[in-house]
Parts: structure tokens; C-alpha cells; sequence
């Protein structure tokens, strides 16, 4: 039993962190949400050198590392504030083809992926649908040797800057049963596929996607016909991880930014960080991240385990980053007073990303409630 | 005690709720019950229905204009026209400078500004924070310096909301340097057109544009145009905290907001029944509801007193606290119950011209930005740091 | 609309709070919970004398005033920390038989309870059926004109010195149905009944109460035969009021203490409540109870009310002064330090009340589900 | 970094679990399990049995008798003795004087006091609190006065828990009034039987026996008896205080009584349904299951840099805090579980001779009292407001 973080974690964290500081500042995030993509296909080419890009993945094709190591990237990337499709392509796109994939799919994709020349998005959920990631209303119906996919799929996470979608689809059951799901490996754009794109709130991209007919080979499906579901929880078990860390990443930048502001910002003819009120207040915020890093990497190794222990983990990561993240972000920005409510410090940016991160996969009552459920006893 | 509206109430509240049905602009209705942006004239032309009615200012006695209701009665009416959908009343010119002129001001200034005040002819706003005064107001250090009949006015102002609307605001500036803290201060009203002020929107988190940096240089101001004595500011200043300190609590609007969360999750669905159904949310939803009516009745009492002639002092601080925490609560749990659709930001769809398709739900767009928004109700109008401060000390006598 | 105390309200106010001061300090208090009965039978008698064994009942039967007069006592009496069985006693019992009770049993219960000669007490409650009113086990099967009742009830306040138990029994449709329960007024002296009693964590006493083959005449049905459970609903609503009128007194009561120690208390060379941290959590306590307040007494406002509209409120009270009591008791327990801890302070009897008035007639989940089923929309 | 135990760690772990099982007397592990009061001879007996077996005291190096586990040892040894129902082992000697006389003793007072506590053969008491100086330990007044080879020691110490069980209390007395707060204390050992020591029981709010006054009324305590120099006691004060913090997280206990929580609302009904199934119940539960995970992964973390030679400073107060936070949390629940039963109070019912019916459900008899009783662990062992001040400076730079 090891708890901290190998020479190997230490070296890859410290150069994470070193990137995200001379990336990481708000003029040049303004920079990526304002441009074509929504983010720096530059800085893209940097992770993909530093190997980023093939954390988690299978080492038959070209993949380093694992969950831990993912986990220590994402929490830079928290920090720095970054807006690339990491989780999107790498560690959902990238986990849905490494534990679904067939050989020949994993040799097509995998290395294309970790050389940063295959972007990936995955399509599923629906509206209507909530966080119930059974409840898929998409249809595909054979169609000779292939399938046919129609249905709409909601807030694909850089959906428009993907090359191939993986969509889930029913291929069999009723709306929300747990079998009769299939994951499919889709072109983005083949015929009868249409992404609308948009912005969100906290700076990155989306797109709703529809399906019209859209013709696929049997080689499209990722996994087991009929038993996609699996597949596709241990896929987001592994993204709410790696959210779980970016959150960690974010609220110990906010409460840096919180601890700085309230050193040198003066009222009443001392700072305010000598008031004993808000002394409390910020030890709660740094007790509130060091929990969540536990929790975060304790998800990171629990990646492998069983499909129960596994879920258990990541939901218990993601209720414990949802509870806290909502801590350090309503008071940072209080903390910070009317400057926290504005476009112009990062604080405020840090915070909507961190507002943004619960809704993603499940807020915090969808995973309780799921935790709950899975419980022991 | 008796929580039963008498006759005559509720024949008024049928009578404010008839008026409202019929003569709010459907354009305004639809634009504040769907939380998209509001432009000044949506503000200005309903004052201005309501003046003719004899209903504006709603909070002031007959004498200026206004009905002279008593505390239940202007309740009823923020009640009425918050569930009818009419937008907020601004409060810089009917809250804040008119009383503090009706209590202060010269013959000749009541006489200027009031009327001005009752048909919406100016628009007023509020230069108290400065980059190094917020909680601690009494810092401020825009200077106005006396020379002749006029002070010249240099400083800057922050955190002004509509200052881009405005054509008038009231202002506490230091008159006098060397007086400690409170003492120094003086009250004006500075015209907006001055030669001198620059107003510099500030774009809030949630992408917004209802603040403003306001700088002062070389602002020339007739000391005509100073409420009550010089260096007399601060009495001014706590009149005004004093006053409607009860209003801040926003119960009517929180009813109205807890009503459209209710009706967002009957429309949204979980597992295939309506999220309204859901056990846990639907206790959430109580949580608030419960808070609220708690709230709610705290208010009355406390109008119930003012009624009977004993007005509250600062143990009404809590009414300011607890309405913008619940504020803050229904907004989060609006945004909570779209799930995903909480994330688009388009920001056109939160203007009423926009025709496109939405994405998602047409409720879900302006909801997260509508969150956020709500974050700085605690930080605003003296942050709930300061309002306990204040009952700690003048409450408690901590 | 008028939320003030009227005139003959607050002249009921300041005499009770009178009376309070006076027979209200912990060495009165040891003495009454040391005694057999766990009560003052003297004090009851100044309670008769001053009519507040009357309040709330039938003015055709020596009865005045109503729900806020009684709330208005119960508030002193919580500041008072008293353990007479007002609560059960006054208000379940007279409820039960103001509400229910025929002319007859009016005639003959009320002027006696008035009187302060007849005490009574609600046998509700049963092991296993936890806070469901519905949940009754206890049979009432006819035998003859009249009924032969058989069950045991649980946690029966102030059973052993009641002089008549109000039972629920079934008479009709199964466990948990809302049909088929009756009402039944049984001389608790009867044949059959066997009295467990004991003394409660908070210095009260109940009973645990067994009915074996007791006989009663068809006379001694309350209300209506198998329609006893709106009835028993309304009687446990007007209990849920007046115990949260009784939690704000004692809220009042703990919060005027902690203001007094942390004023005093020094620590670090200053009063502990100059340090802000504190203040602002005495601010909290303060507002705690001041909304609990606003609660009761609407709460008490709406006993009249249509069924659903005086469930709410009851409900809605429940659920206001169940956690602002959990935050001023355990705040006030917190800021004493260890002397909040003993036996040897009124504070952590104040407490103890607060804590189990939670656990009456249902806990604030309880409520709070119960709340947000009757929710309107 | 790995979350599975190593092979060694494993055997290890099983031949505690297996030990346990065996060797607790049945009797002890009744009353542990049953939440019912132990006497003294269930500690000190449990205590002999595992100094037999080399494993007490737990926490202490080979060189003075204990097994010199490291960090994960050690907690895996506190967690199987928690899940196999042994008593807590209590901190005073082996936690607490143990270490301080190891830092700072002379050989003769190593050689006289370290093994008496490795054989159980005295029982210690901390007289640290008065009634002057709680949260301001180094506000304490007890007197020690300079009389040849004795001090004369007068004073009163307070919340001295099971000092009406102990031979020996370490003492921290005032030997300088005239020095500065911190700098006049000197830490004493005190045999318990020596003249002019007056215990008192002070009975908790519960109505349990643990805690005491203890008057010292000129008390001879031979000046062989300080540790460290005269006016030093402040250092070893500090020094005690870092030790074992993270012992008082607790995760142990608290994982214990979660599942003790779990078995109580498995057999406690909720129409016609186990309370662990209702939902929100359930909801409840996890939530503190969640708080708990995370705290132990937190404790993990730093026992795991402790391992590598990197020992946690201040920062470790938070496990404290959390820690005593999560205690409360369990009890709470434990008696929200039980409802109308958590009221009857039959103190016999805590002693396990008790052999009359319960009242209720057995297990609900001291479900409320455990309550009540836990609520002095965010006040003892440095309130968790004294640890946030301890975290705000020495962690957060404030």
C-alpha cells in the first residue's frame, strides 16, 4: 500500500505544471475559446510530444501508463484552466476504443489518437434522458451486413472538432433496459450526420448531434452487440475520475488565488485575511480540496478494479469533488467580493468551469444516489 | 395574530393583480418570466404605467407622489406584480436618493429631483463602491474639493450598476482629508453628462452588462447640489442602509423564481416521470419552499410591527442574508434540474429578438447565467459578511 | 393580516415568562425530575389557576383561547425547560377530545382537564411503525356493545400518571391502511393494561404501554369508528406546533445563554466573543431562531386550516425548528466548551429537550418528506 | 501509488484479525460492541494480553518494548482492533506521556516510568485543561513553587478524563509568574496518591462518569519528577500535541460505528421495509460512508509520506477535525435510526449486569447518550475552532 506518487508521477507532475503555468494564463485562454476550434491545435502537438496523449492507452499500441497518470495530468490541466478536448478524446474517446475496441480498431485509432492526429468525441447522452446513461432512444436497425443509426444525441463534448463519434445506439430492449445497447465507432461525418456547435458556459465546446440514417459497417461496433452498457459506464467511470482530478486541480488554483487575495486585500485598516470569520472559511475551501485529491487518485486506483468497486469509487470521487467543488467555488468568488463576479479575473472562470464539472456525467445527488444504491450493508 | 387577509387587502390584491394582467406589456411579461434581458425601456415604460395609475413610486407617502400604502399593503404589491411577471422597480431612484432627499434635501431639491423621480424622467444610480471601499465603505477616496460654488469631484467609482443608463447619480465623496474615516464625507448628486466622467462597462462572470466602472476627473459639481451639510455624508449613507433594508429580502421575487423551478421540473423528465417527482428533488424543492415561507413570515412580523409603529432596526440585517441565500438557492437548483442543457451558452438566446431554434429546452438557456448572476446578491448591498457583522454587533451586542 | 401578539396575548406572554423565571432554574428542575411523578403537581395547579390547562379547548366546556395561546405558553415553558405533561396532556389529550369527543365525553373530560384534575395522554406510537401514523397493530375487535382492545404501544408520554390514554386501535383493513384505525378512550387503570414506565434521555417520563383483553364500551370510541386517523392527525399537529413553540423558547433561552458565556469567557487575553469567527455564528443561532419563531406561529395561525393546508404548516414548522434546534443546540454545547458538556450547566439540558423534540411525532426527514409530499405543483 | 495491500501487509493483517478474535475476552467485546460503559479492568486486561503477544504498546519503537510498526502497521492494527470490538487503548500513557518522557526523560525517569506503562502496571491522567485555560492551554495558573528537592503544587485542573482511575497524572504547572505566557510552565509527573489531590467527578450531560476536577492543594512533587528543565514545558506541551494527531482521526472507530450504524437501520422497520432501505435514509448513510472514505484516503496519503520520511506538520489537524466531524455524524444517525426509541434513558441498561427486558430494541439503550457523549470530541484534544486557528497559520500562511 502507496500512497503517494512514484518518481516516475513526480517527474510527469512537475512538467504538467510547469506547461500549465506558461499556459495557463487568462489572456491566453481568451485566445483558445476565441478561436475556430474552441482550443490550440499548437498546444494539442505539445501533449502529444510529452506523451499525454497516450496515457491510459494500451502499450501494444503505443499507450503509456494508466488512470494514476491521467489523473496527474488532468489536475494540471484544472489548474492551468485548460480548454482541449483531453477528457473528451483521450480519456473517454481513448478508453471507449482501448477497452472496446477490437485489434484491428485499436491499431487503426490508438496510435493516430496518442500521436494527437485523431480527435474523438463520445455521443451519449439524450435529452430527455438525464444522467440514466441506459436510457438511449437512438435506434440502429440491421441494415445487410451493417446498421443503420437514427436518433439525436445531446451536448457531445467537442462533438464538432471530433473525426469519429462513438454513439450509443439500441440495437435491442426498451428505452432505458440495460441490455440492448451497442457502442458504434462512427465517421463524423458520414452521410446523415449533422453537429450543431456551440459554446458552454465555462469555455470549451459541444455540438447536439443528429443521426438521419446514418449507414454504418459491422465493423463499426465497439464491444459487444447488445452489451454496450458496461462498456460505456466503465467508459465514463473513467472520465468522472479524470474530472474528479481536474476539480482538484481548479480548487487548489482558486483557493491560491483566494488565500492571495485576502493577504493583500485591505478593508477596515488591516487585511482581510486576519478577520478570524474568513480564516475559518478558508481553511474549510483548503480541507475541502485536500478530501478531494484523496479521493480523486483513490478513484485513479481503483480504475482496475471489479465493475462494482470501480463504480463505487468513481461515484464516491465525484460526490466528494461536487460537494467541495461547490465550497471552494461559491467561496472564492465571495471571498473575493465584486471582483470574483467579473469577466476579468480568472477566479470567476475557475468557478463556472468548476460549476460545470458537477453537471458533467451526473451532479452530486445522481452519484449519492448511486453510491447509495451500490452501497454494502 | 391572525395570517387571514382582511376584506379590504384582498380586494386591493385583486385589484393590483387585475392591473397587472391588463396593463403590463406582453413583450415585458415575456421577457422577465423567461429570464432573457431586459432593455431600459422594459424598466421605464412600466414605471411609467404605474405612475399613471397613481402606483409609483409604490413606497412613498402621498405627499410626493407616491400612494402612501402601509407596510402590508407595498408587501401585497411586490407580491402581485413579482407573480405577474412585471420586471423589477429599480430601486436607486425610489429606494435609495428619493427618501434620502425626502429626509434631507432642500426645498428646492425635493422639488427638482422628486417629481423627476416620480415620472421616470431621469434614471439614477449609486456612486458608493470604490476599487478600495467595498465592505469597508467609509475608505472611499474620491475627492471633491470646494471651489467656489462648485466641488471638483476626482475619483472612481465601481461596481455601478446601470451607470450606462443613468442620468444622475448620487455620490459620497471626501470633503475632508484630514477627518476621520466617517466624518469627512459628503453627499452629492452629480449629473451624468458632466465633462468628466467616463463610464466603463464591466463584463460580469456570467457574461453580463449591468456594471460599470465610473471615473470621475475634474468633475464640476454646484454645491447646490450637496444633501445636507458638508462633510454630513455618512448620516445620509445610513439612512439610506437603513432604509428597505426588509425590501432586499426579494420574497415575492423568490416565490416567483420557486414557482418556475417547479414548473421547469414538471417539464423535465427522469427515468420517465416528471424530475417534479422525483423523491429527492422534490425534497430539495421543499427544502427552499420551506426556507422561504420561514422567511416569509419573518417579513411579516417584522411589518406587522412597522404597521403597529415599532420599525425594525438592524435585526432586519437577517431578512438581506437569508433572501439572497434562498435567491442563490433557486437558482441553483433551476440550473440543476436541466442537467446537461445547464451547459450551452449562447448569448444571443438570452435576448427576446433571437428566433432560432434553442438548444435544448427554451427555459434552460439563460438558466446558468442566471446562477451565476445570483452569486453576487451576497457580495452586493452590503455582503452578508458586513449584514452580520452588523446584527453581531447592534443585535448581539458582540 | 396582523402577526403581532394581540394586547391579551402578550399580557398571557408576560406572566408566563414570569412564572418561568421563577420556577425555571436547574436545582427546581432536579428536584421535579427526582420526584415519583417526574412532576410538580403544584405547579400543575398554578397552571389551572391560571387557565392555561383551558387554553386551546371548547369554550362550551370551560375552554378559551386557542392555538397561538398555547403556543405562546409552550415558548415559556421551553424557556422555563419544564417537564409537566402540558404537551401530552393539554394538548394531545384535550385535542383529542375536543376534536373527537361527543358531547358526553366533552361534558365530562374537559372541565376536569381545565381544572387541572384529569390527566390524559396519547398512546399512539408503536414499536416498529416508526413515524407512519397509519402504522397501527393494535386491535380493537367488538365484543358485545362494545370493543376488546389487545397491542402494546410504544413511548407513551406521561403514560403512567395519565388517568385516561387516548389509543389508537384498529378496527378495520390491515397494517398500514388509512382506513379502518378508531380512537378509543381507555381508563388507564383498566383490566388488561400493564404500565412499563420510565424516564426519557431529556428528564420527561413515558410509558411503554400493553393492552391485553381491556373491555371498553362502544362510549368509549373518540370520533369516528375506522375514520380515527384524520383525527389523530390533526390532534399529532397541533402536538408538532406547540412543541415547536416549546424549541423556540428553549432556543431563545441557549442562545441568551452562549451571548452571556462568550461576552464573558476569556481565552487568549480577550472575551471569545470578540473573535469574529464566533460572532457569526451567534448571528447564525440568532436567526436560527428568530425564523423558528416566524414558523411556530404561523404554525399556530393555521390549526384551523383545511386538513392539507394545516398539515403543511405543521410539517413546514417541524421541519424549520428540527434544524435550527439541531444548530443552536449543538452550536451552543460548542461555544460553552466543556462546560457545555455537564450535567452541572442548564445548557446541556436545554439541549437534550431540543434534541428529543426532533424525535417527537416524527424527525425532520420525516417532515420534510411528509412537506414535500403534500408540496403544491 | 497503489491502494492494495502488499503480501506482507495482508498476513500481517490476518494474523491481527485472527488474534483478536481469539484472544479479546468475550465479556470486553460484548460491551465494545453493545455501546455499553467498560470499567477499567476490561482496558487495562486487554491491554496485558496484547503486551503479552509484543503488540502493546502498539505505537512504540523496538528499544522500549513496543513492536516499532510502521505508519500502515499501525493502522491496520488500530483498524482490526476496532472491527474485532477490542476497547480503545487509552492515549495517555502509550500516546501521550509514553513519547514526551522518551523526547525529553532522563535515563532514570525512561527506565522508572516507560516500562511501568508497557506493563500496564499504572494508569496516567493528563492534567493539562483548568478552568481558566481551555482553548488558552497557556493561560493555566496551577502553581508549583521551588522548595528544595519538591515543588509545592496548588491549583485545579479540569475535564481530566479517568482521572478517578489513575496513579500518575503529567501535569503542566506554572514555575514562572512572572514569564511570559508560554515561558514559565514546567511539565510535571504527579503520583495520584499523594497527599492533597482531590478528585472530583464531574457527570456528563449524558449522565456517564468520565471526567473529573482534579484539586491540587499543596501537593509535594520531588523535583526529580519534571521532565525536561525548569520552564520548558511548553516545548514538550507542543511536542505532545504533534504526536498522533492523525490518531485522532479515528477512521477506525468510525468505520466500526458505520457499520454498527448499517446493522441497526438493517433491523429497524420502516413500513414494512428495513430503514436501510428508504432511500433518503440510505442517502443519509452514504453520505458519511463518502465523508469517511475519503478522510481514511486522506490519512492514507499522509502515513503513506510519513513512511517515506516526510512526517505531516500542521496540516494533519484537519484529520482531527474531519475525524471528530464524522464521529458526530455516526452517532447522530445511530439514534435518528432508532426514533421514538432514542427517548427512554435507563442508565442500568448501560452496564452489561443489566438483565431486565429493554426498553425498545437492546441495541437502542445507549444510542441517544453515545449521541450526547460524542459531542465533546470537537471540543476536547484542542477544539476543531482551535485547530482551524492552528491550520489558518502554520498551513494557510493567515
Amino acid at each position: 500500500m502507496q500512497f503517494t506518487l512514484t518518481e516516475d508521477q513526480t517527474l510527469l507532475q512537475e512538467s504538467a505544471l510547469r506547461l500549465m503555468r506558461e499556459e495557463g494564463t487568462l489572456a491566453r485562454r481568451r485566445e483558445r475559446v476565441a478561436s475556430a476550434d474552441g482550443f490550440d491545435r499548437r498546444l494539442w502537438a505539445t501533449y502529444a510530444e510529452l506523451g499525454w496523449l497516450a496515457l491510459g492507452l494500451p502499450e501494444a499500441h503505443g499507450g503509456i501508463a494508466g488512470p494514476v497518470e491521467v489523473a496527474v495530468v488532468m489536475e494540471a490541466m484544472g489548474r492551468g484552466l485548460m480548454v482541449e478536448p483531453y477528457l473528451a478524446s483521450v480519456v473517454l474517446g481513448g478508453q471507449a476504443v482501448a477497452q472496446g475496441g477490437s485489434a484491428a480498431q485499436q491499431a487503426e485509432l490508438l496510435p493516430a489518437l496518442a500521436e494527437g492526429r485523431l480527435f474523438l468525441a463520445l455521443a451519449s447522452a439524450e435529452a430527455g434522458g438525464r444522467y440514466n446513461l441506459a436510457h438511449v432512444e437512438t435506434t440502429a436497425q440491421r441494415e445487410g451486413a451493417g446498421y443503420r443509426l437514427d436518433g439525436s444525441k445531446a451536448v457531445v463534448l467537442h462533438g464538432a472538432s471530433a473525426d469519429q463519434l462513438v454513439v450509443a445506439a439500441r440495437t435491442g430492449g426498451a428505452l432505458r433496459d440495460t441490455s440492448g445497447i451497442t457502442l458504434f465507432l462512427v465517421p463524423a461525418t458520414a452521410a446523415g450526420i449533422s453537429r450543431r456547435a456551440y459554446a458552454t458556459l465555462d469555455g470549451q465546446r459541444a455540438a447536439e448531434v443528429t443521426l438521419a440514417g446514418v449507414s454504418v459497417g459491422a465493423d463499426a461496433v465497439l464491444g459487444t452487440v447488445d452489451g454496450g452498457l458496461a462498456l460505456l459506464e466503465s467508459v465514463v467511470d473513467h472520465g468522472l475520475t479524470a474530472l474528479s482530478a481536474e476539480a482538484v486541480g481548479i480548487m487548489a488554483a482558486l483557493n491560491e488565488a483566494t488565500l492571495a487575495h485576502i493577504k493583500t486585500r485591505k478593508q477596515f485598516g488591516r487585511a482581510i485575511g486576519e478577520f478570524q470569520a474568513l480564516q475559518h472559511r478558508a481553511v474549510d475551501m483548503y480541507v475541502a480540496c485536500e478530501l478531494s485529491r484523496a479521493m480523486a487518485y483513490m478513484a485513479a486506483c481503483k480504475m482496475g478494479a471489479p465493475a462494482p468497486e470501480r463504480a463505487q469509487a468513481a461515484a464516491a470521487a465525484k460526490v466528494q469533488v461536487g460537494r467541495s467543488g461547490r465550497l471552494v467555488g461559491q467561496e472564492a468568488v465571495q471571498l473575493h467580493g465584486g471582483m470574483g463576479m467579473t469577466d476579468e479575473l480568472i477566479v470567476g472562470h475557475y468557478f463556472k468551469r468548476l460549476t460545470m464539472i458537477d453537471t458533467l456525467f451526473g451532479d452530486t445527488d445522481h452519484h449519492l444516489a448511486r453510491y447509495a444504491q451500490g452501497m454494502t450493508g | 395574530m391572525d395570517l387571514d387577509l382582511s376584506d379590504a387587502e384582498r380586494a386591493f390584491q385583486a385589484e393590483l393583480r387585475a392591473f397587472v394582467r391588463e396593463h403590463l406589456p406582453a413583450a415585458t411579461r415575456r421577457k422577465v418570466l423567461g429570464g432573457l434581458t431586459l432593455e431600459k425601456a422594459d424598466y421605464v415604460g412600466w414605471q411609467q404605467i404605474l405612475h399613471r395609475r397613481g402606483w409609483f413610486p409604490f413606497n412613498w407617502p402621498t405627499e410626493h407622489g407616491g400612494p402612501g400604502w402601509d407596510p402590508i399593503q407595498r408587501f401585497l404589491f411586490e407580491e402581485e406584480m413579482e407573480m405577474g411577471g412585471a420586471p423589477r422597480l429599480a430601486p436607486f431612484g425610489i429606494r435609495m436618493v428619493g427618501p434620502v432627499i425626502m429626509e434631507f434635501g432642500t426645498p428646492e431639491q425635493k422639488a427638482r429631483h422628486l417629481p423627476a423621480i416620480v415620472g421616470s424622467d431621469v434614471w439614477w444610480c449609486q456612486g458608493y463602491s470604490e476599487p478600495g471601499a467595498g465592505s469597508d465603505l467609509a475608505a472611499l477616496q474620491t475627492r471633491a474639493v470646494r471651489q467656489g460654488d462648485h466641488y471638483v469631484v476626482t475619483g472612481q467609482k465601481t461596481w455601478t450598476t446601470f451607470a450606462h443608463y443613468a442620468d444622475w447619480m448620487f455620490c459620497l465623496v471626501r470633503t475632508d482629508p484630514a477627518a476621520k474615516k466617517q466624518e469627512g464625507i459628503s453627499f452629492l448628486l452629480i449629473d451624468m453628462k458632466s465633462p468628466g466622467i467616463t463610464v466603463r462597462p464591466i463584463i460580469a462572470l456570467e457574461g453580463s452588462h449591468e456594471i460599470n466602472d465610473v471615473f470621475l476627473d475634474d468633475v464640476l459639481v454646484p454645491v447646490g447640489n450637496r444633501i445636507a451639510e458638508e462633510n454630513q455624508g455618512w448620516t445620509c449613507a445610513k439612512f439610506l442602509l437603513g432604509h428597505e433594508r426588509i425590501g432586499i429580502a426579494r420574497v415575492a421575487f423568490s416565490k416567483q423564481q420557486l414557482a418556475r423551478l417547479k414548473s421547469i421540473a414538471l417539464r423535465e423528465q427522469k427515468d420517465g416521470a416528471p424530475l417534479l417527482a422525483d423523491p429527492r428533488f422534490r425534497a430539495r424543492i421543499a427544502e427552499v419552499e420551506i426556507e422561504l415561507l420561514a422567511l416569509e413570515h419573518a417579513v411579516l412580523r417584522i411589518l406587522s410591527e412597522e404597521k403597529a409603529g415599532r420599525p425594525a432596526g438592524a435585526e432586519a440585517s437577517f431578512l438581506k442574508m437569508r433572501g439572497t441565500e434562498i435567491q442563490q438557492a433557486l437558482t441553483e437548483l433551476q440550473m440543476k434540474a436541466v442537467g446537461w442543457y445547464g451547459l450551452p451558452f449562447v448569448p444571443e438566446a438570452m435576448h427576446a429578438g433571437w428566433n432560432e431554434e434553442p438548444i435544448g429546452p427554451d427555459y434552460a438557456a439563460p438558466l446558468a447565467a442566471a446562477y451565476f448572476l445570483t452569486r453576487r446578491a451576497t457580495i452586493y448591498g452590503g455582503s452578508n459578511e458586513i449584514q452580520r457583522n452588523i446584527i453581531a454587533k447592534a443585535v448581539l451586542g458582540l
